[in-house]
């Protein structure tokens, strides 16, 4: 028995580790350094219709145990993305979630129905919460009625299962998760970013070139379990959980809050060995908690 | 190839206003091919500061393993990481990037070494490795002032070496441009590493020689994975944008729109 | 000249610095610590009608960069509070901003009618964000018409202006703000914490017994700085900023992002004496950014 | 006077499994009244972690200006301060709270002590005391293994002792509790410091004798300004509740609902 199997809709999965959309390119880079047959699955950087050149630079800026973000989903675009990155991907012996993402609704359904059709890509992300583009993104996601619409939409072209990726940037991130499920998802990401700013404090002016940026890493751990908390009580599609995973303890809490599998984002600049470390960590932290598989964790704070 | 260790640190010390010099010991000196690579560090092991600091490698001793970075203790992290004490470790990531180009000069040759600031340190192992292949260096190094000089010296034991300080208060006064319009070098290649606004006279100083200049930009994850340092191209080069930390961070002059 | 001093409805501030509500206590323990009229002005824990004693314990629990609570708005009552803490207040020449709570929109408006006649009250701070309480505090602060109509009573009754402190927990904070400012506040607060939540990884429950706490310090500075940005570019009244606040840098950050003085919360805890340190570094600070005075720095993040 | 000081680490050891003794020098020592008031620790200049840590104050050496800690190093916290080096400033806020009350117990009296775990050390400073002032002290210790027993010869050299464990492996079995109903000490006053379900079963071994009992919870300030700490008393209290940090976190029997 591999006491790490976690099996969701798509996805049959050796252990929960997966790098979080874009934090992991589309994986060369990691591939250098590491067997990537060792993930549990890989979560590709948000591919749209088009190439794009994301926003101007500085785009990252440090916070207190965390970071901001505004790449503004910079990508070589779908073709690109089906004739070099996923082809490249095959030689392992892992499952790619595509991360799909657009400005218009039209957008998300032409990458999805061409994306889905790539033998290794086993499920769809819907980039629904990216608070870095002008357009699309995010408002998709704080909208429970547009998410929905996008969601069902779709999934009537999706030749593989359609997980939606929940922004946490909401005053009820409950009633988009049910709205989503009612619309046909298989599953939940969650969550993207918390929107933040972080000002130069000589000139007064906001560091990255965008304003604001996306928050991520362990500082914003405890709003992503309490939301993977709140939206797994009430929902009963699968979620996979992330928001500052750094360590085998912090997987156990995301397992524990309700998620089944988890992504891996900022700590992976930190550490880029961290999901191998991660998955070789887990079976001895089982055993110190006293669990002989990470099935029998999920959502073990409601019970 | 790149290699994550905990170094060890054999020497620190500063050696002017704020610069430290940092020798580090570890087998990833190994791996080190090219000047003008660097190494990520995490200045600590809590999560603040998060992320890793990019810093170059100015010279490398393989025959002991270990290397020297040379940095200016500004921010929260440089100043957590100048209290390392020898004998402590220090988790570093490298070697990243692809450094100085050393064919594009040729033994009897001169190349032309321009810095400024904390721009200096890597063209110090590139000096070293020039002088090595039998290239004669010319460097011009730029400071803010007289307190902010280092390695005067060690460039002086390779070649001729000017020092230029922007307040006159040692070497000669202005930046690094004046002084070359003043002394009109006569040289095959140049390398730079220093400030954009730098980089960006020399180009526009030299318009037909060779040249290399290194860049610097806010970094994630220092690999080529994370989009953070992209910088644009000129419409001399087929892509759209380069990254600074596994495309460069040395371009050939015209690569980059500056 | 003092280069410090602050101009707001209700209260003339030293310097922008006070310590923020439920941090602070009624100041009693700091004031063996240092004298309390160095302060720009003290919010004094949330005041209800009746004594409430709050949550069980634990009521915190440490995060990365950051801290839960959910104390629970535990206080000794409005009699307790207008018999004896106010009254010890008066020794020192400090203007008190009274955080005022409540289940019914009848409590606030009892509470603040009462409270605003004492001495040393010079301003309210409408708490319509805690979220650790069942009842009452966060819904008022999730809903913009619910927070004007609260706005509204509150105002027609108190003897003092009235700033009202938002909740970050929202889609659109600037909404909010808008409906309080055209309700008649006086000025904003802004941010109350984050909900968040943190697991024990041996037993997978939530270390708080409440479940959820409120997310502060360090962690949530982008998050503040952000909302501070926005709101401020929309509204006339001024804002009080906080979230984070743990140095003389953090304060000239929330100016610029457009508050004009900050709360200090957390910061208290991990040292006690953070506040006359912030007001004692301020000077060197604003002569090294070339300032001469904080009001200079006001918004200047969008200038 | 509570006073925020950055003390010297003077030594700094392991002397149990996890269990560390930490000796601290400063003024703050002056300051230091009552054995079983505490200090609070911030462990590092970072954010992470954020908060300080409650430390009994295990000794006082007034005239050396010193005071000596022991903690587990089990969390995060913990095991950073277990890092300090000798020489090594530590940021100690402190003293805090109230102690256990001497003055309860009179010269020729016996005075029973019973410390489980962690909560051993404030005993140690507070049967000092209680010999000084000619009061006959007894100590029961409860320890989880062989591996966890600290402080044995300390305690002895000041009087009768009893080291229990959890598992038998060293001194006699079980709870501290077991050892008290078969040895039946005599005495006049009771001081105990150690988990909430050890406290709960002192108080109900011995329900008409006067005690005093020390203890724990989760601390925001550690000064009785943020109400984190509460807990909730008996009716015998006319108060609704009290604060650990700043009412105790020692309290007469019966105080504190258990
Ligand atoms: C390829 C490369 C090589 C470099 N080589 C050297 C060197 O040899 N010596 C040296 O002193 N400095 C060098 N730098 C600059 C150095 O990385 C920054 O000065 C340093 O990261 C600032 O960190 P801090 O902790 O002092 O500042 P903080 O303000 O705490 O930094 C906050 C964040 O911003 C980033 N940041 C701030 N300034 C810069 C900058 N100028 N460039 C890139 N990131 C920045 C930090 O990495 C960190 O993520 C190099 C930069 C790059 C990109
Ligand atoms: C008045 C008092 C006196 C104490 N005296 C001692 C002593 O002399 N020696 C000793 O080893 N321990 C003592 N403790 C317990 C000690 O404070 C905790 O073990 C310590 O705070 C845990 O920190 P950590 O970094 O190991 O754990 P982490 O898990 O990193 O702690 C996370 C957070 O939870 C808090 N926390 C965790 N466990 C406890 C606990 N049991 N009590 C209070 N807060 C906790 C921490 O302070 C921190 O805020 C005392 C506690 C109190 C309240
Ligand atoms: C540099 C960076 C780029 C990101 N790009 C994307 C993206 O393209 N699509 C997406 O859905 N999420 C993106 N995210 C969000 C992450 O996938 C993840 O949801 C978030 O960072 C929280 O996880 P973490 O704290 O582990 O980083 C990005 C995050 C970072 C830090
Ligand atoms: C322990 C604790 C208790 C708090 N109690 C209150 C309260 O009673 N009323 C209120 O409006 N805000 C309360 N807050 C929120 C703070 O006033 C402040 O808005 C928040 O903590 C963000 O600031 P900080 O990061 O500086 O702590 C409390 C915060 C903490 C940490
Ligand atoms: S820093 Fe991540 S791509 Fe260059
Ligand atoms: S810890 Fe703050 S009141 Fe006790």
């Amino acid at each position: 028995m591999n006491r790490l199997q976690i099996e969701l809709p798509g996805l049959s999965l050796k252990n929960p580790i997966i790098p979080a959309s874009g934090c992991f390119g589309f994986g060369q880079e990691f591939a250098n350094l590491y067997d990537l047959s060792t993930l549990g699955a890989i979560m590709i950087k948000a591919t749209t219709l088009e190439t794009r050149r994301g926003n101007p630079t500085p785009r990252v800026a440090e916070t207190s145990s965390g970071m901001l973000n505004a790449i503004g989903l910079q990508n070589p675009g779908l073709e690109h993305v089906m004739e070099h990155e996923l082809p490249w991907l095959e030689q392992f012996d892992v499952p790619i979630i595509a991360n799909v993402a657009g400005t218009e609704m039209t957008d998300y359904v032409a990458v999805a129905e061409r994306i889905s059709t790539a033998n290794n890509v086993k499920a769809l992300e819907l980039n629904i919460s990216c608070p870095n583009v002008k357009c699309g993104g995010i408002q998709f996601g704080t909208d429970a009625k547009i998410a929905g619409e996008l969601t069902a939409a779709v999934k009537a072209v999706s030749e593989v299962p359609v997980y939606v990726k929940l922004s946490p940037n909401v005053t009820n991130i409950v009633e988009i998760a049910k709205e989503v499920e009612a619309s046909g998802a298989d599953g939940i990401t969650m969550i993207n970013t918390l929107v933040g700013m972080r000002l130069n404090p000589s000139t007064g002016k906001p560091i990255i070139a965008n304003g604001t940026g996306g928050l991520s890493g362990p500082a914003v751990k405890p709003v992503a379990i309490r939301m993977v908390y709140e939206v797994s009580k009430e929902i009963s599609i699968p979620i996979i959980g992330m928001g500052g995973v750094t360590n085998a303890e912090d997987v156990i809490d995301f397992l524990s809050a309700g998620a089944s599998a988890v992504g891996v984002g900022t700590a992976n600049f930190v550490d880029p060995f961290v999901c191998p470390k991660i998955i070789e960590e887990l079976p001895q932290k089982l055993d110190e908690i006293g669990y002989s598989k990470l099935t029998d964790l999920i959502g073990r704070s409601h019970r | 190839m790149i290699q994550q260790e905990k170094m060890k640190v054999i020497h620190h010390r500063s050696i002017a206003t704020n610069i430290y010099e940092l020798v580090l010991h570890g087998q990833l000196v190994n791996e080190m091919k090219n000047p003008g690579q660097f190494v990520h560090i995490r200045v600590s092991d809590s999560y603040e500061p998060l992320l890793r600091r990019p810093i170059s490698i100015c010279s490398i001793d393989q025959e002991n393993l270990e290397c020297t970075l040379l940095y200016r203790a500004g921010g929260r992290g440089t100043q957590l990481l100048s209290l390392k004490q020898p004998g402590d470790m220090v988790d570093v990531l490298g070697p990243l990037g692809n450094g100085f180009p050393l064919d594009a000069s040729n033994s009897g040759e001169t190349a032309l070494l321009i810095g400024g600031g904390i721009g200096v340190p890597p063209l110090y192992e590139l000096a070293s490795r020039l002088q090595q292949k039998g290239v004669r260096t010319i460097h011009v190094l730029g400071f803010q002032s007289i307190g902010d000089v280092f390695y005067e010296e060690q460039f002086k034991a390779l070649g001729e070496t000017h020092i230029v300080t922007a307040d006159g208060s040692y070497g000669s006064k202005g930046f690094v441009t004046d002084l070359l319009m003043q002394e009109k070098p006569e040289f095959d290649v140049f390398y730079s590493c220093g400030p954009t606004p730098m980089l960006k006279a020399i180009e526009q100083t030299y318009p037909d020689k060779l040249g290399f200049l290194s860049f610097e930009e806010r970094m994630g994850c220092g690999i080529g994975a994370c989009y953070a340092c992209v910088c644009e191209t000129t419409d001399a080069v087929s892509q759209d944008y380069l990254k600074v930390c596994s495309d460069g961070p040395v371009f050939k002059r015209g690569v980059v729109a500056l």
